[in-house]
């Protein structure tokens, strides 16, 4: 496939500018608020979302500190990088890309920006916020079953904080499923929920356990 | 059953700072455990952190404590909370189903009472290592929250020669109608309340509604069915009943219709209502509204229904 | 005036991070909503002024494509610009600077803007901006209470929107408190918000309702 067929007019149009597609591509990240797609990210640019991924890789080995384009960067270690690093980090998090401060400077950043930083979950709300998102979707019954506790207002405050949120009610019982949020991802630094850690290591010869809680279903 | 002595007894009300827990709170029945937070903490606890076999738990022993902590209470004035005592009894239940299960000798499983307590055991030790196995995934979680929170996102407002490019909002709210959307929204809700804790029961509830709505559904496509076919998919005798009274209940709105030939024979019921006219909103609500919908801000009522 | 008496000793900290004082200073710059002075700088970095004001002439000439610390910068025409220009810039706009993204782009970011936009308001928006009106000032974590779920989002939509704004902050939390503004007034068709019309018809028994959320404020 030859992907000069493949362009919509845009790039050439883009590479005209002063800094070319890779300054577009960053100059759109500078207005975006929540993570964008490289499909909406190509649609705005006018190219093709193998030029936009090509580019938002560009850009994230180049904010890190590698140079552009270097052949074979994954190897090039931290001392051989050709530029320092800069204090901001490209990430494809929650199924989108973003511009985060890089965490080296959290003190410092973190002097600034007050609001918007959540408070540390206590161990209560990360065991169900756990076993939501493992069993999604999943009632509170049937979280509070797994964690032998009633779980309440610790689901309120998950949801308040955006961490979950209501998907829907189960078409037996009717009572209210629960299920992560993007918000969740996007704090996990995760592009969706199959990227979290397996469950399975932790659960020693119980490799039945799932057929059972559903057949026994709370 | 015997106490073992060589069990070390479980602290007993020690203070929040050695048991490592960040809030600092009245002392409360508390086992040596950092961050306790149920039965199955307390128990995961007893079995890994001091290294006991079930069987040796000296359940006297924190029986004793127990009852020491609250005299120590009363002396300080103090009430004790109705939650520590309640959950300190299903702690003691949960330990002596284990201790009932663990007893059995192995192998000699002969008559189904033997059964349903090796079940019993079973179950209780593999719903204990997936409480295990939660509580090590939410320190991993934790730890990820943590590390990812020391990065910020940039989310910074638009530029204002951006932001005067959006399209202007279509707006068709009178001050009235604006005013009844506020006082939804303001209305005190608990967006948790509509579901009551019945896992204790080991039922999910059962809405009357619910039910007619989906044999509305069903008897709506034209063709007669019997009690059995309607009931065919019920998963739990609570389904057969919330059926069979939201039936009665359609049969007062006259929308269905009873055939049985003579008594104990087949029962079908035919759908003789308006299609478009019925929906389940005219049943009654009397079998069971979710009680606390409203009023009741405290989460700790709903297993004491 | 010796610079070595005056710089506390931030700089050399800061110069240990990856990236050093410019990584750091961009870091800030790249996450702050609000454009910050060089003094706010200055402190939240624990340099001196001085110093920020060199590191932020950096970055500005960086950005725009010249190479750092190049010698009489002020002669080198466009061409001899030893990088490619990014595609944003650090600005001092009334007294405080921040990253915009770069004007040559304007077509660009303001089609990707508009693409996706809609006209109308969505429904947790209508609802949230409801809270804020009969509550005002009111901080995002109090509506947020109120409704139930994570508000942050809805509010930034709101903000833009230009129908709700800052109105300074808790004197107790030091949380943003927000308020409606006249162009909302103005889409209602009222002179104030004290002709909103009394909540008290549409929901009875609603006097205690104060009481309820400031019992279970967050």
């Amino acid at each position: 496939m030859s992907e000069q067929e493949m362009e919509p007019d845009g790039l050439a149009a883009l590479e005209r500018l002063p800094g070319g597609a890779r300054a577009a591509l960053e100059a759109v990240l500078m207005v975006i608020d929540e993570p964008a797609t490289t499909e909406e990210l190509a649609a705005g640019l006018n190219v093709t979302v193998a030029v936009v991924e090509d580019l938002l890789h560009d850009l994230q080995r180049e904010y890190s500190g590698y140079t552009v384009k270097a052949p074979d960067v994954d190897a090039v270690g931290f001392a051989d990088a050709s530029t320092a690093p800069r204090g901001f980090e490209l990430r494809n998090v929650a199924g989108g890309w973003r511009i985060y401060s890089r965490s080296d400077f959290a003190d410092i950043v973190g002097r600034f920006v007050l609001e918007g930083q959540t408070t540390r979950l206590t161990q209560a709300a990360l065991e169900t916020l756990a076993v939501i998102a493992y069993r999604q979707p999943v009632s509170r019954a049937r979280v509070s079953a797994i964690r032998g506790v009633n779980v309440d207002s610790v689901v309120r405050t998950l949801t308040q904080r955006g961490l979950i949120e209501d998907s829907g009610n189960d078409p037996e019982s009717g009572a209210v499923l629960y299920r992560t949020t993007s918000y969740f991802l996007e704090r996990m630094g995760i592009g969706s929920v199959a990227e979290l850690p397996q469950l399975s290591p932790h659960l020693p010869g119980l490799e039945g356990i799932d057929e059972y809680y559903d057949a026994t279903r709370m | 059953m015997t106490d073992t002595p060589t069990a070390a007894p479980p602290a007993v009300g020690e203070t929040a700072s050695d048991a490592g827990t960040s809030e600092a709170r009245k002392p409360g029945f508390e086992v040596r455990l950092a961050n306790f937070t149920g039965p199955f903490d307390l128990l995961l606890g007893l079995i890994s952190k001091h290294k006991l076999d079930i069987t040796e738990v000296a359940l006297a022993t924190v029986t004793d404590e127990f009852i020491k902590y609250i005299r120590r209470l009363q002396e300080l004035g103090e009430d004790w909370a109705l939650d520590e005592a309640s959950e300190f009894l299903v702690i003691a239940a949960t330990l002596l189903d284990l201790k009932a299960a663990r007893l059995l000798p192995a192998g000699e499983v002969e008559d189904a009472e033997d059964i349903a307590l090796l079940e019993a055991r079973d179950l209780l030790f593999a719903r204990l290592l997936q409480y295990k196995a939660f509580k090590e995934i939410a320190g991993i979680l934790g730890g990820t929250l943590e590390e990812e929170a020391l990065r910020y996102p940039r989310q910074v407002a638009l530029e204002s020669h951006f932001a005067a490019l959006l399209p202007e909002l279509v707006w068709r709210h009178t001050p009235g109608q604006f005013a009844e959307l506020a006082a939804k929204a303001l209305k005190p809700k608990d967006t948790v309340a509509p579901e009551v804790g019945l896992d204790h029961l080991h039922a999910p509830p059962v809405s009357v509604k619910e039910q007619a709505e989906i044999m509305g559904y069903r008897l709506k496509l034209g063709a007669p069915l019997t009690f059995n076919a309607l009931t065919a998919d019920a998963e739990s005798t609570l389904t057969v009943v919330a059926r069979f009274l939201a039936l009665l209940e359609m049969f007062r709105d006259r929308v269905v219709a009873f055939e049985q030939p003579e008594p104990l024979a087949v029962l079908t019921v035919r759908w003789t209502g308006d299609d478009a006219a019925w929906d389940s909103s005219s049943l009654s609500e009397e079998y069971g509204p979710m009680p606390g919908a409203d009023e009741s801000g405290n989460d700790g009522d709903s297993n004491n229904e």
